[in-house]
């Protein structure tokens, strides 16, 4: 048992465990509140796996935007919603079931690939992670083409979003 | 040295639990919130093959960012669309959306 | 690596632990005699009145929205940044490209009218 | 020997005699690293204190007024009673409230300006972690800001609170955008996000405050709203708001957001002057650390001094008109003046440095010169038209 | 510049002139249309350079003796799926004609869609020009036509269009291909329905793309079948590579015992089918004609049926794969069914049709069918020329025909009588004194489609065809054929009579008059083709000009291949049949027609009697398929949809919630009797009202399908889990 198998441990229960509490909490904002911890316990996992910008990213992006988002938007459409009212389906048992089933499932699945238990291999050194990051993306014969994709995808979501959010009378 | 095991266990059960959210839920909200940690037990596969597989190949980083700006579209429009459902019908209850029957 | 995450952790463990203790020690020594008039949510004057959860202006989501999408670009944006000067002005071209269709969505936002204040 | 690099030689000393007691040696690093980063965050508390005077004394001073002279030299003690009245007042919280994220927030508050300082490298070889992705992580703390900002807003159960902060989120979330994108700009010219690096380019080569003043302009402002302070203090605009998203608390939690924005403030004139005005870099730094820890700390109480003058100077401008002049003028000057900045730097960076740092100097006061103008015709025109409409209306009127 | 860069760069123009109009000059007419015809015109001077450069190289298309580049488009899982340019002689010569016919057309749109007329007085956006009435200076007012409302929106349609004729023409693989192919639907979808406020022209658009559609799936099929074989979709990785193809050949699929290549070929082929209007997929071609006529000269005459024969040349390798010049194939056998009947099928129809439009649509399909025949019986050189040739004549018979009509507007917006349609050949008549161009232009283009001996291409192309069904021995084929020409001079020549010679039946064919010069320069071009290019291909062994001119055309195109078809030797069989059933068509056509008088009935309704209806209604083959396929999927629709949602997915839900009886009463009740009865004949009624009783178990809530979806895939997950 070494440390970065405690630390995966320690962030591994503080995902799954908030991860729950986001999908049964009554509040819809502590569920918001939950939803942070958990990607900041994702963000714990990035940075044990060397992706130290993802992990700053998935802080900045789910954290500092999306979860705000989500605040705003529970607070916009809070009128009959207080915190009173059912947040679970009458049907969530089956729901459960099926969760349960799925993740055997994938168990199974991956219990049968034998690259399973493989270990890592050693960083390169000396190469700055982000500049590679970069170059890939940039790169004619890489992914400039989903780089530049990714911006008219985003262009398409700010429109079609402000638009469906906004409609002036 | 963490086997890659663990990744992909958690990342299934975090994924679990995601779908667990967006089935069980009344709330459009909540369900986006499932939507959300379904898509980052996708991420946590990404960046954990990409580490497990060849560092130096940035393939599984680029999928991760794009996971990024999928999920913010997602949430941008989704949110909206919530939103928009919500000043026409004054309900964001999933189960009482249901224009869409036969 | 990793060491410069560790020190970060401990950083942010002890950072969140450093406010703690003031709150702490004044909660043992300050007088606590709490009364309703004491507790009651302030309002100039009267009391509360209503829900205080008040459904509040669509505006501030609308700019939520956009800073989300201006957000993600980032993401983009620092690698792109950073490997400017090892790569050829090719690279450069892209991003200018990737940032003025962004741009373009500002634009049209702003054309719509919907970044004026309702 | 030990002046060349203090940090590393006691780190060094302390290891071995921490390995001889026989303590493995991950173990003594982890205490080592504990005894640093309890070191740097005292001293940021610290530090903290001494502004709650520096902040008083130079209001009064803006205001005409002599601020507290009593208590010590120039009153110089005058914040320990003030810390002293906040710890043995009671606090209360209001019925109604969400307990634990009320208690959360305050902390949370002044956490994410503390962690900041994980990353602000004081000499060239005194910093807390030479990151990476400092920039990003500076973004990131910012981010646990407005969410505290948020929790502390929904959770105090009160109308005022929460229209603060939703105002306060507003604008935070707003300047973010050009705040990012001005930090963008050191990136370019050093082409790395570490804080170290980016100082130490400067050390070796210019200020970049040579080769983008614009950018350090936009980033200051950027900043100032980024910290909630006037002009852009509209979440405790008294007048209408009463005390923004911090009204419901009292005594020492009040007391917590008080000093986060303090630091907060100070440490953004830290930033200031790291990314754009060489941070530790001056007269035998190199040599001296102990100097760079001192020239760092006087350019950051400068940039600290400019935020306040600032801020006692200008009025509180309104929410509206706030975020329209984020929106409408500081994002796209900020994207102009990257895309110029990313389209210009490469083709230049080749020739000798006056003459580069002379060329990019003169671009940026080009455009500056072109958006002044640009602004100055709209005005015109807009009062102009204004005129018109009000001498009609009087025509109207007779 | 290289070549390969050039190549490159030829769609491009058309493209930029497409974005450049649609965003920007959509206001200007004249710099809409000057973008547009510029753009042509660069795609056109770079196409010839590549063409002529092409025909420098000595032989030219044999191993590297090509140009060629590509490039990394898509990072597969291995490697990079490239894509690319490729100039071998068969895409090079029809670059050539490709590039010549688009250029025309572009220009010939000017003065068709009346640029410099007025501004109509009641016309609008999506319907044809109705003319406008100006004001001469002694105050006369006078109808004259009037511009298309949609003027600029039309060369930006037809610049989208030859971006993706291009795109298909110089690409090295069968994607980029499809993505051109695809792109050209798209196009004729828009430009069939370009006057979309004509319900016609909605339903015929709507009905081109459906049909269109039927052929594109089965051909994507048979690209993600070739790909999975193959693993690239590159024809000289393909069809160059001796062993690939030896595997493709000899693999036996399930499918009726045909060969992997065998049954790729007929599911690309079938592509084929739906874009060059081959029976059984031809209905939407004829209602096509509902577009501009500069559209139907470009998509059903130069380029877009064009296309599918291309693509079938193209993939001749893979439809005849194990063939070794005996007997056929079963999918070749297919293929020359298909054309051959195409050819003689379609010629009945236009015997009897009186729109001059239609029967050039119809006469399409027949040499289209040549063609397909020709590649079916393994002469796919033959089939190349007849389609270059085709495409000429063809574009010049419907800009003529557009002329005509045009002719007719004026005199129709002179006597002010908008009942007469402008399209009716009986309405026509002695229009050769007043349009002189376009008459002998037309004529020409009529000949050369009729095969007229020796001085018109068509009859080169045709005699090849003619020679290669002979010489193979492909009796069945070539005689239909022959039989197929002779009906094809008979009705160019009724056409020709109708409209040009004897006396005007009507008064507007009175006042017709000559069109614009932008309208008459691209017939004369065209005619100039339409009889010299013949002359490129004259057989070795032909009497007397056998020797002359050598066969250029066979030598350059039977590069593109590997084995080297040897063209069949001279017999005078096909050669008198060919010569016999042209002019005895034309003649006999002309004794028909010469003194048809206005009014009265046809002069073949008598002898054909019961048979003239059928063929004037097309064989009643709309008719067929809306008695059949369309009820059919109001059918499907009706019954199975409802059943697919509401007890498929649902059932999974109550299988969940135990309630697995009712959905097994269900099924046995409401499902299995009404199928069976189905299957007997009866009964369609009652499983629609079962159908609707069904239909309330369907919750229309998102997470009852996400429900079924996920349990979905834990079932095939358990099934992987247990059989792999």
């Amino acid at each position: 048992m070494e440390a970065s198998q405690i630390i995966f441990i320690l962030s591994a229960i503080l995902i799954l465990s908030s991860a729950v509490l986001v999908t049964t909490s009554k509040n819809l904002v502590h569920a918001a509140l939950w939803l942070i911890s958990t990607l900041f316990g994702v963000a714990i996992l990035y940075v044990l796996l060397d992706a130290g910008f993802l992990a700053v990213v998935q802080v900045v992006v789910y954290i500092g935007a999306i979860a705000i988002m989500f605040i705003f938007a529970v607070m916009l459409t809070r009128r009959e919603l207080l915190d009173t009212s059912e947040q679970i389906n009458k049907s969530w048992p089956m729901a459960a079931g099926v969760a349960a089933l799925l993740m055997v499932a994938l168990g199974a699945l991956l219990a049968k690939w034998d690259g399973l238990f493989k270990l890592p291999a050693p960083m390169a050194e000396g190469v700055d992670p982000i500049q590679s990051l970069g170059i890939a993306l940039t790169s004619p014969d890489l992914f400039v083409l989903p780089f530049e994709v990714a911006s008219v995808l985003l262009l398409a979501a700010l429109l079609g979003a402000v638009y469906v959010a906004m409609d002036k009378k | 040295m963490i086997p890659l095991a663990w990744y992909l266990y958690l990342s299934a059960a975090l994924f679990s639990i995601g779908v667990f959210g967006v089935l069980a839920r009344r709330n459009a909200i909540a369900i986006l919130l499932g939507i959300e940690l379904m898509l980052n037990a996708v991420n946590v596969n990404l960046v954990a093959f990409w580490r497990y597989g060849d560092p130096t190949v940035m393939s599984g980083q680029v999928f991760a960012v794009i996971v990024f700006a999928v999920a913010a579209a997602e949430v941008a429009v989704g949110l909206s669309l919530v939103y928009s459902i919500y000043r026409r019908r004054r309900t964001v209850i999933a189960d009482e959306l249901d224009l869409m029957k036969w | 690596m990793q060491n410069s995450w560790l020190y970060i952790g401990l950083f942010l463990l002890v950072g969140l632990a450093i406010p703690i203790l003031p709150i702490a020690f004044s909660a043992l020594i300050a007088p606590k005699k709490p009364n309703p008039i004491k507790q009651s949510t302030y309002e100039c004057g009267i009391e509360t009145v209503g829900e205080s959860l008040v459904q509040f202006n669509a505006q501030y989501y609308i700019f939520a929205l956009v800073f989300l999408i201006f957000d993600v670009e980032t993401v983009f944006l620092f690698p792109w940044a950073a490997s400017i000067n090892a790569l050829d002005y090719f690279v450069v071209v892209e991003g200018v490209i990737f940032i003025l269709i962004l741009i373009a969505g500002l634009t049209y936002v702003w054309r719509k009218g919907m970044l004026e204040w309702i | 020997m030990f002046w060349a690099d203090p940090i590393n030689t006691i780190y060094k000393s302390w290891m071995t005699g921490l390995t001889s007691l026989g303590l493995s040696g991950s173990l003594a690093q982890v205490l080592l690293y504990l005894l640093g980063i309890i070191l740097i965050i005292s001293g940021a508390m610290v530090l903290d204190i001494m502004l709650v005077w520096v902040e008083r004394k130079v209001v009064a001073r803006f205001q005409g007024r002599l601020g507290p002279n009593r208590v010590g030299p120039f009153g110089l003690f005058q914040p320990f009673p003030d810390i002293i009245k906040l710890i043995i007042k009671e606090d209360t919280t209001p019925k109604g409230a969400d307990k634990f994220v009320f208690n959360l927030a305050p902390i949370l508050s002044l956490a994410s300006v503390i962690f900041l300082w994980a990353i602000i490298p004081l000499a060239h070889n005194i910093y807390g972690v030479d990151l990476n992705v400092a920039l990003l992580y500076l973004v990131a703390a910012g981010a646990l800001g407005t969410l505290s900002v948020i929790m502390a807003g929904w959770s105090s159960n009160n109308k005022y609170a929460l229209l603060g902060a939703f105002r306060q989120v507003a604008a935070m979330i707003s300047f973010e955008v050009p705040m990012i994108v001005a930090l963008l700009i050191p990136v370019i010219f050093t082409g790395s996000l570490s804080m170290n690096t980016i100082s130490s380019f400067q050390a070796d080569n210019y200020w970049l405050v040579l080769v983008s003043p614009l950018g350090a302009l936009l980033f200051l402002i950027a900043a100032i709203a980024e910290l909630g302070r006037s002009p852009f203090d509209l979440n405790e605009g008294e007048s209408e708001i009463v005390s923004g998203y911090h009204i419901e608390y009292s005594g020492m939690k009040f007391g917590l957001f008080y000093a986060g924005e303090l630091l907060h403030a100070f440490t953004f004139g830290g930033f200031v002057s790291i990314l754009f005005f060489g941070g530790w870099d001056g007269p035998f730094a190199e040599q001296f650390p102990i100097l760079g820890v001192f020239y760092f700390l006087i350019k950051a109480m400068i940039g600290y001094w400019v935020i306040m003058w600032i801020k006692y100077t200008v009025p509180r401008i309104r929410i509206d008109h706030m975020l329209m002049f984020n929106w409408k003028f500081l994002t796209p000057v900020a994207f102009a003046l990257l895309i110029v900045t990313a389209v210009v730097h490469p083709l230049l960076i080749g020739l000798n440095n006056w003459v580069y740092v002379a060329s990019m100097f003169l671009i940026n006061v080009i455009l500056g010169w072109v958006i002044v103008e640009f602004l100055r015709s709209k005005s015109k025109k807009e009062r102009a038209a204004a005129e018109t409409v009000s001498v009609s209306a009087a025509h109207s009127h007779s | 510049m290289s070549i390969e860069n050039l190549i490159w760069l030829i769609p491009l123009p058309p493209l930029l002139a497409f974005f450049l109009i649609i965003l920007f000059t959509n206001k200007w007419k004249g710099l809409s249309h000057t973008i547009g015809v510029s753009a042509a015109g660069l795609s056109f001077i770079g196409s010839m350079i590549v063409f002529f450069s092409a025909i420098q190289v000595e032989h030219f298309g044999e191993g590297e003796h090509i140009f060629a580049s590509s490039i990394n488009w898509l990072p597969t899982g291995e490697g990079f799926f490239k894509i690319g340019v490729l100039i071998d002689p068969f895409s090079a010569v029809t670059l050539f004609f490709v590039a010549i016919t688009i250029f025309m057309i572009f220009l010939y749109s000017v003065g068709y869609q009346n640029y410099g007329q007025p501004k109509g007085d009641h016309d609008h956006m999506g319907l044809p020009p109705h003319g406008a009435t100006i004001v001469d200076e002694h105050g006369h007012s006078h109808a004259v036509l009037s511009v298309e409302p949609m003027y600029s929106r039309f060369f930006a349609f037809l610049g989208l269009f030859a971006f993706g004729m291009y795109t298909l023409v110089v690409s090295d693989n069968l994607l980029t291909l499809f993505v051109g192919w695809e792109i050209m639907g798209l196009c004729s979808y828009l430009l069939i329905g370009f006057w979309f406020a004509k319900p016609s022209a909605r339903d015929a658009a709507i009905k081109a793309f459906l049909t269109t559609r039927v052929g594109d799936v089965f051909m994507l099929l048979g690209l993600a079948y070739l790909y999975s074989v193959t693993g690239t979709l590159n024809y000289r990785d393909i069809f160059y590579n001796a062993e690939v193809m030896h595997h493709l050949s000899e693999t036996i699929t399930p499918i009726f015992g045909l060969s992997t290549a065998g049954l790729i070929g007929l599911l690309l082929f079938i592509g084929t089918i739906g874009k060059s209007a081959q029976w059984p997929l031809h209905i939407w071609l004829p209602d096509a004609m509902e577009g501009p006529t500069p559209v139907s000269a470009m998509i059903h005459a130069a380029t877009m049926v064009s296309a599918g024969v291309y693509m079938a040349i193209r993939i001749f390798p893979l439809l005849t794969a194990g063939w070794h010049g005996h007997e056929l194939t079963p999918t070749m056998t297919f293929v020359a069914f298909i054309g051959t009947f195409t050819a003689i099928f379609s010629a009945t129809i236009a015997l009897a049709q009186n729109d001059i439009k239609k029967v050039l649509a119809y006469s399409t399909i027949s040499q289209l069918g040549f063609m397909i025949a020709a590649v079916g019986i393994g002469a796919y050189v033959a089939a190349a020329f007849h389609l270059i040739t085709h495409a000429f004549f063809k574009a010049l018979l419907f800009l003529g025909s557009g002329s005509v009509i045009h002719g007719m507007e004026h005199g129709i917006l002179h006597t002010g009588n908008h009942s007469v349609d402008p399209q009716d050949m009986k309405n026509m008549g002695g229009l050769r004194k007043k349009m002189p161009i376009t008459f002998w232009t037309f004529l020409i283009g009529g000949l050369a489609l009729s095969g007229f001996p020796v001085v018109t291409a068509g009859f080169w192309s045709k005699d090849e065809i003619l020679a290669d069904a002979f010489g193979h021995g492909q009796w069945v084929v070539f005689i239909t054929l022959a039989v197929a020409a002779f009906m094809t001079a008979f009705y160019t020549m009724r056409q020709i009579t109708m409209t040009f010679l004897g006396e005007p039946r009507t008064k507007e064919a009175e006042h017709a008059h000559e069109t614009t010069w932008t309208m008459t320069t691209p017939l004369v071009v065209l005619a100039f083709f339409a009889v010299t290019f013949g002359w490129i291909g004259v057989p070795e062994h032909f009497p007397g000009l056998g020797g002359v001119l050598p066969n250029w055309f066979h030598h350059f195109v039977s590069g593109t291949l590997l084995e080297h078809p040897e063209s069949v030797e001279f017999s005078w069989i096909p050669l008198g049949t060919s010569l016999f059933v042209a002019l005895g068509g034309l003649t006999l056509g002309w004794f028909v027609y010469k003194d048809y008088k206005a009014g009265q009935p046809d002069p073949l309704e008598n002898p054909f009697g019961k048979l003239y209806p059928v063929l004037q209604n097309k064989w009643y083959f709309d008719e067929l398929y809306s008695a059949t396929f369309y009820r059919l999927a109001d059918w499907i629709s009706g019954v199975f949809t409802p059943f697919m949602d509401q007890v498929v997915i649902d059932g999974i839900l109550h299988f969940f919630a135990r309630s697995t009886g009712v959905i097994g009463n269900t099924l046995r009740d409401k499902f299995d009797k009404p199928i069976i009865n189905e299957l007997i004949g009866d009964g369609t009624a009652a499983l629609v009202q079962k159908g609707q009783v069904l239909k309330y178990l369907q919750t229309g809530r998102v997470q009852s399908y996400l429900f079924g979806t996920v349990s979905a895939f834990i079932v095939i997950a358990a099934l992987l889990y247990y059989f792999f």
